[in-house]
């Protein structure tokens, strides 16, 4: 029988569109509607051949044999409290539910907890805390704004519908001319195809992005006359052309991306770029939001900073406290430095997308677990595989959209062959810590604080109703 | 279930008009009853007070503008969060606790139920996913309403017949619980950096005056007859000689009656009124002044309002609030870093460290203004003691506030020996006047309890010792008839309660949280009101063309309600 | 002695490598769309090939062969861009500045030719990186 | 009194030693000195499990002073938050070496990995040797990063060297790489080799000097007069510009006060 799901979110990128239509038959997945080319892609490869049904343990000669899923909640239990210092890494595709279970488990496990955001906007998370954050939700952009700045990003790659959407295109309450009512300025070292769309492309200096806002922040504090003739490769004369622009709109708002966060100064590049958002707001509205990559990659900063306080990079080794410090307890750097001795790689690729340099020391050197859908190039070296259901196709609940708005997401198939959802495994493995601890297991050396079990700190359901 | 006993506490019960009378208050399946079985627990309470458990009326502690605060302070957990007590979990955070330590530090002072602020409906479900990770406590949340597009094209219209399906349709659809109104039009004016500073200034597109939004929301609060009133947190906050622009906002209660069957008597809750309560025209000591009596002998003689205070506690904390512009303007004055988040067709929120530095002058005269507040009550019914945390100061610093409120010592000590610009304090403000001012332990359960409940509506289930109700129960060690010598002793008291029952689980013994893994509620209100085709219409058609996300992925998922316990109201019958 | 040319690398997001990553980083659409380099017309030039030589590139910390191609949005001279992935990854360095982020935009590379060279599968790369490559293709492409 | 504390068995990951400081030394035994805990991710040792520990520790911090011995390249904390008294560490040192030091001397005779001295409020901080990113810088989100003592590193450093800084002084003898005294609101920094870039930027307030040359300047420093100073003892013209221009400045007095970066002719 057919059915059509419809006002589905989609679980690709940070834009989060939640006008999909899924047509399924015998809980098969036969159309795809509104997505874009990635995100039709995540749903038709759920339902193709060769999906992983089972957990899997690697053996000697490399390759893999299908294990329970309590044989695989007991392994990565008894590493959790095992290690001395265990990562776990990854939440770039899973709902907040499951990341909730997770820090959970990490408390328990005097974890370090950690999200894609330490590889991508994780800079901005730095900039935020040195500057704050002055944003809004995209239907503000929508709605309003008739200056529109794309910043070291690429959205016509990274989020595809975001210039329909949101940022340029779209007709709103007070844009009813859509795209003709907008000036578009991007600025980026290569021209894109986001550049193409531009009213104004500014092709900076690659590394140079930094300069460049210090002479922007220069002519709104009144000082364009000391510009030097070229900054970061953009001559003055295009500098105070788009100043002209931006003073002269009534809502102007920046969205950056990894042009930013990924070249050096990292933060502060982000940083500058939001102290020219308050710069503006002395001339008009002003505001600015990171082009967060995965659907749900702001959920972590979220769900982690109501649980500890802070969004990434979390060592709770300590018991007492957590501690946060990108630079030491960051998943790359804690790799680099060869300061972990268990891993958990959830829900992302470190394989593919750390730098092979750092992902070496965490594939070959100690016990790891992946926890994903697919098969990854993390799974490929990891001791345990366990595959989970995936978010938005097999599974619901709430998503962060690049403006921190949740999104309630839905199943649109049953999980295949029964495979857990990220809540239900990480909830197994804390009930299995709990039994771990109390017939006494610890650290095979030292003292642990925290080896003995708390009460359960899961939320408790009564209904009232 | 258990069955405990409390025996020969001090109770004071205002529901009741028991004023400190040894008695034994029984506890049975969760409720409390007229006696209980010899195998009942007993907890000694003789020597100690009994109260209910506390209610608390106004505190950001879930949502996102909490969370952003909370995200951007790294600063506010370094060797400023407690270390984990052990079998509970990390407590993280200062002026912005986490969700952990803002459950416990509530058990730990003996509250109960705790109403979240500030609600935007786009982003409920976050609110309700905080709510849920939030121990002990139950919880409810207010949907901000005053610069919501619909409604403010429903008043400029005329239309609360409209503007009251929208709203019922808002308090189903985030399972929220009162309309909450923060700088009527001034919010919206910031959506393009503009503000409204009057309840007269025009909000910009809409030919609307936030005297008419906040008249507009009184109506159809009484239309809907919710539970609690319209709460409001008037434009110009913070601001030197904002105390006019107070009081013509308190005004415009008078004609209205409340229209509840949930026992409340004001139309309006006035919130943090310390914020709202400053004469002169600038921040220099020779100009700021204290009007706090001015406003209170408004209130005072006005028996369809409700206020609570907003006391400043003198740290360091963090502002958070739906008054976008007014935090940008904080942002000038101290140079801080700088959160802001407008959310589409409906509010927007602004968050700013603040150091309420004692060697300031502003500082120590806003911590007077607080407490007069409180000593000028005269129905202290009608008053009720909060921080509006964390924006004047944790919640967590209440204690300190009720040794302030409850000893002119501790006061006279804060002027003598903290406040560097005392004197010039005392001269600028009415506290001097109020020096040997003080609250007595029935009043201040008035204003933590009884009459808190009975503004939010909610006076059949907090706040009361009457046999039937929820046993949500607290025991200080304090004497009623042995009063403290040492003021510090009423902070440590009430601070760390000696034994704390929500819903009749044991859940502080000893002074020590022993048990949080309980169900808790998340109370909410079910509007009905007649069905209302234009609404359905004017609601579909924002979405089609403003909103970014689908209609049908707006309205909170059951799945994603923690423990829903509705309160229903139907105004179809 | 072939040429050599230094540039300055950058590695980025591109709506190819979304869409075969999520059809998964076994298959050969991954391999094919991943393991490029873009370069600027008249680098490739001055590198004395012809656009789709496969190319040797070195960064400080390592070296991937790759295949080298016209960028179709447009790299200034002098920079050059490898999709995020397993083969861009193979050079970036592994350096945060103390925030965490890897060096993965502005880092100095050199390339050569190497047109005999073999370009190699993602897993082979990993395993081998890991010291758990046995020899084999376990999942074909 | 001097204790003098040898490292004789390397970690498998990292410790983290808190602990050793003149303050908590101060009036204990050697072995109540032993038993202080330091942690190598979440276990717990006592100190004597990793390190031989000889000499006496005076009665107060300002009159016990630690060397320490051996190689203590992967440990962490060494001196954070100290008041007094004096360290000594005779190798290379890792991460958070004299953070949120308030007093006394630290001197490392190697070197130091990132966030060194960071949140430093008094004392006297060397390092012998080179120091990676974020000496003298702020923790993540505080507006309050160093606010006084001294500061030397004798080789280079890495990025963001005095961030947020408020007070007290930076020495630097050699290069430093960029971000120096970004959102400075005050103290001096020296840096005597050379700087790749950025420079001041987003300062409010506050000193550099430069001996070296930098490869990027601020579009936002303006170049105003010729000056003769007094830096580190030696005495040079420098050429003097303020910035940075696009930041908030406060005015004085009818006066707008700059940063000032000095840069040897």
């Amino acid at each position: 029988m057919q059915e059509t799901i419809k006002h589905v979110a989609c679980p690709y990128c940070g834009a989060c569109c939640d006008d999909l239509e899924i047509t399924v038959e015998d809980g098969k997945i036969i159309e795809v509607k509104n997505a874009c080319i990635i995100g039709t892609e995540i749903y038709h490869h759920a339902s193709r051949e060769g999906r992983v049904g089972s957990p899997r343990r690697r053996q000697p000669d490399g390759t893999y044999k299908d294990i329970t899923y309590e044989e695989a909640i007991d392994f990565t239990a008894k590493m959790l409290i095992k290690a001395k210092k265990p990562l776990i890494y990854g939440f770039g595709s899973t709902n907040c539910e499951g990341m909730a279970a997770a820090g959970r488990v990490a408390e328990d496990a005097g974890a370090v907890l950690d999200n894609c955001a330490s590889i991508c906007h994780g800079s901005s998370f730095l900039a935020i805390f040195d500057t704050g954050y002055p944003s809004c939700t995209l239907g503000e952009v929508k709605n309003r704004a008739d200056v529109v700045i794309y910043w070291g990003s690429n959205p016509q790659h990274a989020h595809p519908r975001h210039l329909s959407r949101y940022g340029v295109f779209p007709r709103g309450y007070f844009t009813g001319k859509g795209y003709k009512g907008r000036k578009v300025i991007v600025v980026d070292p290569r021209y894109t195809d986001t550049a193409r769309c531009a009213d104004h492309f500014l092709q900076v200096q690659q590394g140079h992005d930094y300069e460049l806002f210090d002479a922007f922040r220069m002519v709104m504090h009144g000082y364009a006359d000391k510009i030097p003739a070229i900054v970061a490769g953009v001559p003055k004369e295009k500098i105070l052309e788009v100043c002209d622009i931006i003073k002269g709109g009534r809502y102007v708002h920046i969205f950056f991306g990894m042009g930013l966060c990924h070249s050096d100064g990292r933060n502060h590049n982000v940083d500058i770029a939001i102290n020219l958002v308050r710069d503006i707001n002395e001339y008009t509205k002003c505001t600015i939001m990171a082009m967060r990559g995965h659907y749900n990659i702001a959920g972590p900063g979220i769900v982690w900073a109501w649980q500890f306080g802070f969004p990434y990079c979390i060592d709770l080794t300590k018991g007492s406290h957590a501690h946060m410090n990108p630079g030491e307890t960051s998943s790359v750097d804690l790799a680099n430095r060869g300061e972990v001795d268990a891993f958990i790689n959830i829900g992302t690729d470190a394989g593919a997308h750390f730098p092979i340099r750092a992902f070496e020391k965490l594939g070959s050197g100690m016990p790891m677990v992946t926890i994903d859908p697919s098969v990854n190039m993390a799974a490929t070296v990891s001791d345990v595989h366990i595959p989970v259901a995936i978010v938005g196709v097999e599974t619901g609940g709430i998503c962060y959209r690049m403006d921190n708005v949740p999104i309630q997401y839905r199943a649109v198939v049953e999980p295949y062959n029964g495979i857990l959802t990220d809540e239900e495994l990480f909830d197994r493995i804390y009930e299995r810590m709990q039994e771990l601890k109390k017939e006494g297991w610890t650290t095979d050396e030292g003292t642990w604080d925290y080896a003995t079990p708390l009460a359960d700190v899961r939320p408790v359901k009564e209904v009232y109703e | 279930m258990t069955e405990y006993i409390i025996k020969n506490g001090s109770v004071i019960d205002p529901t009741q008009g028991i004023n400190a009378q040894k008695m034994d208050i029984c506890i049975k399946d969760g409720k409390i009853v007229d006696s209980v079985s010899g195998n009942a627990k007993v907890i000694d309470a003789a020597g100690k007070t009994v109260m209910a458990g506390g209610v608390d009326i106004h505190s950001h502690v879930a949502g996102p503008k909490v969370d952003s605060g909370r995200l951007f302070r790294p600063e506010d957990k370094l060797f400023r969060s407690p270390m984990r007590k052990s079998n509970l979990r990390m407590e993280m955070g200062f002026s912005v606790p986490s969700v952990a330590k803002t459950g416990y530090d509530y058990a730990r002072m003996g509250f109960s139920y705790v109403v979240e602020a500030a609600m935007p409906p786009l982003e409920a479900s976050h609110v309700h996913e905080e709510i849920r990770d939030t121990p002990i406590i139950d919880e409810s949340a207010m949907p901000v309403m005053a610069n919501n597009w619909f409604l403010l094209e429903y008043f400029k219209n005329h239309e609360i017949e409209n503007a009251g399906a929208y709203a019922s349709w808002i308090l189903n659809a985030t399972r929220g619980f009162a309309l909450k109104c923060v700088n009527p039009g001034g919010t919206e004016a910031w959506g393009w950096g503009l503000n409204c500073v009057t309840i007269n200034d025009p909000v910009p597109y809409f030919d609307i005056t936030p005297a008419e939004i906040v008249k507009g929301l009184i109506e159809t609060n009484e239309y809907l007859q919710l539970p609690h009133s319209v709460h409001v947190h008037a434009n110009n906050l913070g601001n030197p000689g904002n105390y006019t622009t107070t009081l013509d906002t308190l005004k415009l209660v008078e004609g209205y009656a409340p229209k509840s069957a949930f026992g409340r008597d004001q139309v309006m809750h006035h919130t943090h009124l310390q914020f709202h309560c400053y004469g002169g025209d600038s921040f220099k000591s020779s100009s700021f002044e204290s009007k706090s009596k001015e406003v209170m002998d408004y209130v005072n003689k006005t028996k369809n309002l409700t206020i609570d205070t907003g006391n400043v506690t003198l740290d360091e904390t963090t502002t958070m609030t739906a008054d976008g512009p007014f935090e940008y303007h904080l942002t000038h004055l101290n140079h801080l870093k700088w959160t802001n988040v407008d959310v589409e067709l409906e509010t927007a929120a602004g968050v700013v460290p603040f150091v309420y530095d004692p060697k300031t002058y502003i500082a120590g005269a806003q911590w007077a203004i607080g407490l007069e507040l409180a000593l000028f009550a005269q129905d202290k019914e009608r008053c009720f003691i909060t921080t509006d945390h964390p924006n004047a100061g944790p919640f967590w610093r209440y204690p300190r506030v009720y040794k302030w409120l409850l000893s002119a010592k501790a006061r006279n000590d804060v002027i003598e020996n903290e406040l560097k610009y005392g004197n010039k304090v005392v001269d600028t403000t009415y506290i001097g006047e109020l020096s040997d001012k003080e609250i007595s332990l029935y009043e201040l359960a008035q204003m933590t309890r009884s009459g808190v409940a009975k503004a939010l509506g909610v006076s059949h289930m907090y706040g009361s010792l009457k046999t039937g109700m929820a046993a949500n129960v607290a025991v200080y060690d304090i004497d009623p008839e042995n009063l403290p010598s040492d003021p510090e002793q009423y902070e440590k008291a009430f601070t760390n309660s000696f034994a704390f029952f929500k819903d009749g689980v044991l859940a502080v013994e000893n002074n020590e949280i022993v048990n949080y893994s309980m169900p808790k509620k998340t109370v909410w209100v079910n509007s009905i009101v007649p069905e209302n085709k234009q609404v359905e219409r004017d609601i579909r058609d924002k979405f089609l063309k403003a909103y970014t996300v689908d209609l049908e992925n707006y309205a909170v998922f059951d799945e994603h309600v923690h423990n829903p316990y509705a309160i229903k109201v139907d105004i179809t019958q | 002695m072939s040429k050599v040319i230094h540039l300055n690398m950058v590695t980025q997001r591109a709506v190819e490598e979304g869409e075969a990553m999520e059809s998964g980083k076994t298959t050969q659409l991954y391999f094919d769309v991943c393991s490029l380099v873009e370069m600027n017309a008249e680098d490739i030039k001055e590198l004395d090939i012809n656009p789709n030589t496969v190319v040797k590139v070195t960064s400080e910390c390592g070296e991937v062969i790759v295949k080298a191609v016209v960028a179709r949005q447009t790299c200034p001279r002098g920079l050059c861009h490898i999709r995020q992935g397993v083969w861009a990854n193979q050079v970036v360095p592994p350096r945060t500045q103390s925030t965490g982020e890897p060096q993965y935009s502005g880092f100095p590379v050199t390339i050569e030719p190497a047109p005999e060279a073999r370009i190699v599968p993602a897993v082979e790369l990993i395993q081998k990186a890991c010291n758990k490559w046995n020899g084999q293709l376990l999942w074909p492409m | 009194m001097t204790v003098t504390v040898t490292l004789t068995k390397q970690p498998e990951l990292y410790l983290e030693a808190d602990q050793i400081t003149p303050d908590v030394f101060a009036g204990k035994t050697l072995d109540e000195i032993g038993a202080i805990f330091i942690s190598e991710g979440k276990v717990k040792y006592p100190l004597s499990e990793f390190a031989t520990i000889e000499g006496a520790a005076g009665e107060t911090a300002a009159d016990t002073k630690i060397v320490l011995k051996g190689d203590w390249t992967k440990v962490k904390r060494i001196g954070q938050q100290m008041t007094a008294g004096e360290i000594v560490i005779e190798s290379d040192a890792d991460m958070y070496i004299g953070g949120w030091m308030k007093g006394g001397k630290l001197t490392v005779n190697g070197n130091v990995d990132s966030f060194c001295g960071i949140a430093m409020a008094g004392g006297e901080l060397v390092v012998n040797g080179n120091a990676q990113n974020h000496v003298g810088s702020a923790y993540r989100g505080d507006w309050r990063g160093m606010t006084g003592g001294t500061l030397r590193v004798k080789g280079n450093v890495g990025n963001d060297i005095g961030t947020f800084m408020r007070g007290g002084t930076i020495i630097v003898e050699g290069d430093a790489f960029i971000h120096v005294l970004t959102h400075g609101e005050g103290g001096t920094i020296i840096v005597k080799g050379n700087i790749e870039g950025r420079v001041g930027g987003q300062a409010v307030k506050g000193d550099v000097y430069v001996n070296g040359k930098i490869d990027f300047m601020m579009p936002g420093f303006a170049y105003v007069d010729d000056v003769e100073c007094e830096v580190d003892g030696e005495t040079a013209v420098y050429a003097h510009y303020i910035g940075d221009l696009g930041e908030r400045h406060s005015v004085v007095k009818g006066e707008t006060v700059f940063s000032n970066l000095y840069l040897k002719k």
